[in-house]
């Protein structure tokens, strides 16, 4: 099993920008824990609704389905982005990025939606310990969300401005990593949140 | 007159009544003072600048190991200030030293203090300044996110401290259990001060458990196998991955706690259906592996201290490494050992119970494996090996009893009494303090290039040796007695008070030791012995083979590794001129320039927990704005690198006597 | 190396010292249980501390006999192994010491602690403790009394505390009669206790509260079934019942003397548990409403 | 372990020795159409369709119901991880993933035993 570099994904190639990717990694999985504590005290809560609604009452499962939809594509479009990058072409992997993040904004406006529409009917998270970590949880995803949105804004900047360059081309790798974990969580909070809340 | 209303209001936002006591109102005095002086002499002496290039901005690991180890000697002071603040509290029944509210601050803070903000430091002092000397690297993975750690962990120390001064210290304990956290109990921004500034400093320790893993794994020299790395570099990636996944949890129940306080959320409140214990729950799933985090880079240090003198190399490698992971792996699963009393059940307790105790057999495994390795050596008792020999048979007082509170009926009685206290100091102080302490002195010279004194060591370490037992041996017999912790003050005829008082004087002897210690450190300061072969102990492992203090590229040349005591070998073998170099074999060597981008980061989060604290939110925002805006910075700035020619390292290793002829 | 040897004298003196002031007087009161719980836990106590004490002295008196015979000095005699690092039967022997002084302690904790947590009578005095700010309060759900600060409880009969709080997190400690349990808000827990023999034992909240947590104390009079059931009567009889506005002053956070009050109002008590309700005697877990 | 370091390329020496950039040269291993990446989102989406239904539609009794929809969750995950996060790919020894194994075990550990300690199960203690 040796492997030379030129056979390395080009984003590995070089030593450094490897190592980066690494400790890239490394953060998801603190962040993967993170996430985890939030999901144990959201299934320990999801009973204490007090006086306020419960899950069953709460849930519109419609918009959270397109929800799910959009950013499904949007992970999607991302690895097409990346797709792009690796086959050289700059033009693709900013447009695709771009794609993306489009996706991920119109998610982050349907969540705030769904929020505004809780509250406006009473449901803020004071009312119950169980609001306050449905909120919580899928906030604290929809903020990750809104960062990573962000983040690839200046990301699709640089690679404008720099073109391909081992270190756009790390953090595009990097940038990737971040929205499908991200999309990986979303499935659990649509399953453990949603559909086992309506089921 | 709305303007004076405003300025009254204002103070009395900032000082809350029971701030303006006459001790807190001199010591505020006292730190302006401090901080006018300080200034005044950077600038008579023009200093500032140099402090700026040399020390803030730097991102060289070493010099960031020598900050955090002066950080965690001042809180050690300011913890110590409050452990005898406590002890003189209890030298004797019904005492008004302080009152109860002021009791309770500064236990809160003593706890906080010297868990988050002096052994933490304290650890990462000595990750910093020896693990990538010890692997062969020329600086750790990422140097700035390094930078921005110790600016994060910096503020935080800055925040806990300033509730002091500034509108109210916390008085929950340093775990702070909710719902007595929560507003209803504890209106004031006492507790957001903890909240907030243990969530700005624990993201530093997360970046620095990511920062440290990826260093050890991947920037090891050429030949460095695993399976020769130091043991203290294998405490270091352990404890490195229990912070990956041990402070998450802490976020969360931080963050909740924070968003009950000053979002009003449900999560721990009384009302609304709020469950406390999940708190404590979240809060001991990190605590626990804490506890480890903080004890397992002593066993690191005393795996370097203890072959280094006795002149024999560590007995059982590959079973020192093991019970490391098996430590780390098994504290994840034990955390319930902290609350068998919530009533979660027979099995659940009996569950955790025995998992904590299973934890006694690789720690057995260490400690007579260190007796192993002396047996059949050559002890020699400098002061780091005598902190070693007084750790033994401490830590192992404190492990004992460890096991007798895992046992879970009898935790019903130990359970929050001073048994408990006892057992607590008595492996962190024997465990990591005395670890802590032994590693400073060993690498001192590595660190700074000259020597402490050995004598006003020797002394120092006596004082705060006998001074622990004295201080904590009683206490255990005091839980037998049925006095809980926490207490403010206590009534007399419950035959308390001797013991009490023992533990007291105890606890002076211990300061007088510090004081001893501080002395040592200005004296050899004064007239410092320099170290000029740069291996002043003999050593074994490869930060021996550097001059002390280490270049600022640490290795000129990347050493081949070829055994586990790379160094050892090399001057049992006659090899020592392979470190070495040749004028025709040196090279251009690139290094991280400096940044001001982590202090400004750090500065950032500071504000903006400042703005949380005070629920000031236009500030709050202020300070997320002022975060994006760096990470922005330093987005678009990327890695710059200053690179130093190969004329400049030939001189300087020339000046080291380091190049062949 | 003479200043370093003395050096050492002083934390010797100061050990011994440590260890040797304790003694055993009626102070200790986790050495002096006065019932089966209390007792069982004090068992399960010595037996740890014998084995741990082997433990230590097996360290100690290695750590101690290495020390003296392997210093670096000109004239030792002891041999000198410089590549001594492996010993595969040492290192199996110290895996097994460990593992059976584990093991010694570890079989009578899980029957125990399976033991305690099943109430040996279906007949249990039953008490329900509330945790008040600073105070606590015990009500006798079927003789209808109430007291402050301390209560009474017949000898030779199990009692079960309901526990509860309407304050931050407490913890009911009659070390005495047995080990503690948390009183929490929200949630009712079950504990029991059985005093062996009269007296009068002191008790007290042993989880951190407030200011003034420290003094938050109780008194327990542990008496004969017959002087017990007089008291009931004495208190029945002094007609001072519990009214809502007395209530309200024992919500507010205060330290009060003791109290008794011949009858209360039932909500003071919550009615339906979170999580537990009776079924038969047996407490089992119920679904949340 | 000691098997790694032939592997790698050329030592890791800090800042020192990066590969020029010309030097760079990316190749795809794939064909020139992104069929992976095509058929990962159609499994994707088949997989959230049938969880979605069988809540919606009721096609399954509701015992077994979250037991599936959870199995469904896990095998989308894995599947995301393989085909999107390019796990595998990597230098010398790939660390992440045991590391990443061990944040999932400790993740899930968190949230099983959290529900356990949670259910309050003392009779009398
Ligand atoms: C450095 C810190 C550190 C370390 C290393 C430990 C190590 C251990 N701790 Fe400790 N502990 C704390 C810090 C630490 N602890 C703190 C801070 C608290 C309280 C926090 C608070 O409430 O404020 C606490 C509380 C605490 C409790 C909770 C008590 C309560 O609240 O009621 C328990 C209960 O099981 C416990 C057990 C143990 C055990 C079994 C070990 C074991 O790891 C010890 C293992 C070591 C040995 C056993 C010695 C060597 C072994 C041998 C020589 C082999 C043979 C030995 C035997 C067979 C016995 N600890
Ligand atoms: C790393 C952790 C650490 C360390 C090192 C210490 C060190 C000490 N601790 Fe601490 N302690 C905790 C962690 C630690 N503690 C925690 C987590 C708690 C729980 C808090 C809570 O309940 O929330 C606690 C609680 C605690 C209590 C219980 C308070 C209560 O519950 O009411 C007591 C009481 O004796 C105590 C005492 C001491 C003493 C005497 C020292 C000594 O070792 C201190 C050493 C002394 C110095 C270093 C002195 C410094 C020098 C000077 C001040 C110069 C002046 C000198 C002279 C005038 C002679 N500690
Ligand atoms: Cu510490 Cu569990
Ligand atoms: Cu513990």
């Amino acid at each position: 099993m040796s492997t030379t570099t030129s056979t390395l994904p080009p984003e590995f190639q070089d030593n450094m920008e490897s190592i980066r990717i690494m400790g890239f990694w490394i953060f998801l999985t603190t962040d993967l824990v993170l996430f985890g504590s939030l999901f144990a005290v959201y299934v320990v809560f999801r009973s204490l609704v007090g006086l306020g609604p419960t899950p069953h009452q709460l849930f519109v499962i419609g918009p959270v389905l397109t929800e799910t939809l959009i950013l499904l594509t949007s992970s999607f479009t991302c690895s097409l982005s990346l797709y792009s990058a690796r086959i050289n072409r700059v033009p693709g992997a900013i447009a695709w990025l771009i794609v993306t993040l489009g996706l991920g904004m119109s998610f982050v406006l349907l969540e705030i939606h769904e929020f505004a529409s809780d509250v406006l009917n009473g449901h803020t998270w004071h009312q119950s310990a169980f609001l306050s970590a449905f909120f919580t949880l899928v906030g604290t995803h929809g903020g990750h969300v809104s960062v990573g949105v962000g983040w690839a804004i200046m990301l699709a900047i640089q690679i404008g401005l720099k073109g391909l360059t081992l270190t756009t081309r790390r953090k595009l790798y990097a940038f990737a990593l971040y929205w499908h974990f991200l999309d990986i969580v979303w499935i659990f909070i649509f399953t453990v949140v949603y559909l086992s809340g309506i089921a | 007159m709305p303007i004076q209303r405003w300025t009254l209001h204002l103070l009395r936002l900032l000082f809350p009544p029971q701030v303006l006591l006459p001790d807190i109102v001199a010591i505020d005095i006292g730190l302006t003072v401090a901080v006018i002086v300080i200034g005044v002499y950077l600038t008579r002496t023009r200093r500032w600048g140099w402090l700026w290039h040399e020390w803030i901005t730097t991102v060289d690991h070493k010099k960031i190991g020598i900050m955090y180890l002066i950080a965690a000697l001042i809180m050690l002071f300011r913890g110590g200030v409050d452990a005898l603040m406590i002890r003189s509290q209890l030298i004797a029944p019904n005492a008004h030293f302080m009152g109860a509210q002021q009791y309770d601050e500064v236990f809160t803070t003593h706890g906080t203090v010297m868990i988050f903000f002096m052994a933490m430091p304290m650890v990462f002092a000595l990750f910093n300044a020896t693990v990538p000397l010890m692997i062969g690297a020329r600086d750790v993975a990422f140097p700035r996110l390094n930078a921005i750690s110790f600016w994060l962990f910096a503020f935080g120390a800055i925040l806990l401290n300033m509730s002091f001064s500034i509108g109210g210290s916390p008085s929950a304990g340093w775990m702070s259990y909710p719902p007595y956290s929560e507003l209803l109990y504890n209106p004031g921004v006492g507790e957001n001060y903890f909240l907030l500034s243990l969530q700005v400093a624990g993201i530093g320790t997360i970046a620095t458990g990511i920062n440290f893993l990826v260093t050890i794994l991947r920037m090891r020299a050429p030949g460095m196998s695993l399976s020769k790395i130091p043991v203290f570099v294998w405490s270091a990636l352990i404890t490195s991955s229990l912070v990956l996944f041990a402070f998450p949890p802490l976020t969360v129940a931080l963050g909740l706690t924070m968003l009950d306080r000053v979002f009003g959320a449900s999560f721990f409140t009384i009302a609304h259906q709020g469950m406390p214990m999940m708190y404590v729950n979240l809060f001991w799933i990190f605590g626990h592996p804490e506890v480890y985090i903080l004890v397992m880079p002593a066993f690191g240090v005393f795996s370097e201290v203890v072959p280094t003198f006795s002149r024999k190399p560590l007995f059982g490698y590959e079973a020192m490494v093991g019970s490391l992971l098996a430590i780390s792996f098994l504290g994840y699963g034990t955390w319930v050992h902290h609350f068998f009393e919530m009533g979660a059940g027979p099995s659940v307790n009996v569950f955790f119970g025995l998992s904590t105790m299973l934890i006694a057999i690789p720690t057995g495994v260490k400690m007579f494996n260190w007796i192993f390795t002396m047996w059949g050596g050559r002890i020699r008792l400098t002061v780091p090996m005598l902190w070693q020999l007084a750790f033994i048979p401490t830590f192992v007082v404190g492990g004992a009893t460890g096991i007798m509170l895992a046992a879970v009926p009898g935790d019903y009685q130990y359970h929050n009494s001073y048994f408990l206290i006892a057992h607590f100091h008595n492996v962190i102080l024997g465990g990591t303090v005395f670890g802590m302490l032994s590693g400073m002195y060993y690498w001192w010279p590595k660190m700074f290039g000259w020597k402490l004194n050995q004598r006003q060591g020797t002394w120092a370490f006596a004082l705060f040796v006998s001074g622990f037992w004295l201080t904590f041996m009683p206490q255990y017999f005091l839980g037998f007695e049925g006095m809980t912790r926490r207490m403010a003050t206590y009534p007399a005829g419950l035959g308390w008070t001797t013991l009490n008082l023992w533990s007291t004087v105890g606890a002076f002897v211990m300061g007088a030791g510090f004081l001893v210690m501080v002395y040592n450190i200005l004296w050899s300061r004064r007239y410092r012995d320099w170290d000029v072969t740069g291996d002043p102990w003999d050593g074994r492992t490869l930060e021996w083979s550097l001059p002390s203090p280490a270049p600022e590229y640490n290795f000129a040349r990347i050493p081949m590794v070829q055994s586990r005591d790379e160094w050892w070998a090399m001057k049992q073998e006659g090899r020592t001129d392979e470190v070495k170099i040749s004028a025709t074999t040196v090279h251009p060597i690139h290094m991280p320039r400096n940044s001001a981008m982590p202090i400004m980061l750090a500065f950032a989060f500071f504000v903006g927990a400042i703005g949380l604290i005070f629920a000031w939110f236009w500030m709050a925002i202020l300070g997320g704005l002022g975060v994006i805006a760096a990470l922005a910075y330093g987005s678009f700035a990327d890695y710059s690198e200053v690179e130093i020619d190969a004329k400049h390292v030939l001189q300087t290793e020339a000046q080291l006597g380091r190049v062949e002829s | 190396m003479t200043k370093t040897r003395r050096a050492w004298v002083f934390p010797a003196i100061i050990l011994f010292g440590g260890l040797l002031t304790p003694g055993c007087g009626s102070d200790y009161v986790v050495f002096h249980p006065a019932g089966p719980v209390a007792q069982s836990e004090l068992n399960l106590i010595v037996l740890s501390a014998i084995v741990v004490g082997v433990v230590i002295v097996v360290i100690w008196v290695l750590w101690a006999y290495v020390l003296i015979r392997f210093r670096d000095t000109p004239h030792n005699t002891a041999p000198y192994w410089p590549h001594w690092q492996h010993h595969r039967v040492l290192e199996v022997m110290v895996f097994v010491f460990a593992t059976v002084a584990l093991v010694v302690v570890a079989i009578p904790t899980v029957h125990k602690t399976y033991v305690l947590d099943r109430i040996p009578s279906r007949h249990p005095l039953v008490i329900d403790v509330t945790s008040l700010d600073y105070k606590w309060l015990f009500e006798y759900p079927v003789q209808h009394i109430a007291t402050v600060n301390y209560f009474y409880m017949p000898t030779h009969r199990p009692v079960l505390f309901q526990l509860t709080a309407r304050s931050p997190l407490s913890a009911f400690w009659a070390p005495n009669l047995g080990g503690m349990e948390y009183a929490m808000p929200n949630r009712v827990l079950p504990l029991w206790l059985e005093a062996s023999h009269s007296g009068v034992f002191r008790g007290r909240n042993a989880n951190f509260t407030g200011i003034d947590f420290w003094r938050m104390t109780f008194m327990v009079h542990a008496v004969p079934k017959k002087t017990f059931s007089h008291w009931v009567s004495q208190v029945q009889a002094a007609k001072h019942p519990m009214t809502r506005a007395t209530w309200r002053t024992l919500l507010k956070p205060t330290v009060t003397p003791p109290l008794r009050y011949s009858n209360y109002p039932s909500w003071t008590f919550p009615q339906r548990p979170t999580a537990f309700t009776v079924k038969g005697l047996e407490y089992v877990p119920t679904k949340n409403p | 372990m000691d098997h790694e370091h032939p592997r790698r390329p050329q030592a890791p020496t800090g800042h020192g020795d990066e590969v020029e950039l010309a030097l760079l040269q990316p190749k795809m291993h794939a064909t020139q159409f992104p069929s992976l990446q095509i058929t990962g989102y159609i499994l994707a989406l088949v997989l959230t369709l049938l969880a979605f239904g069988m809540v919606a539609y009721h096609w399954v009794p509701v015992p077994s119901l979250i037991p599936i929809i959870l199995v469904l969750a896990f095998i989308q995950g894995a599947l995301q991880m393989g085909i999107f996060m390019h796990l595998r790919e990597g230098r010398g020894t790939t660390w992440h993933l045991p590391v990443l194994a061990l944040a999932l075990f400790v993740g899930l550990g968190i949230v099983g035993f959290s529900i356990w300690i949670m259910m309050f199960k003392s009779g009398v203690s």
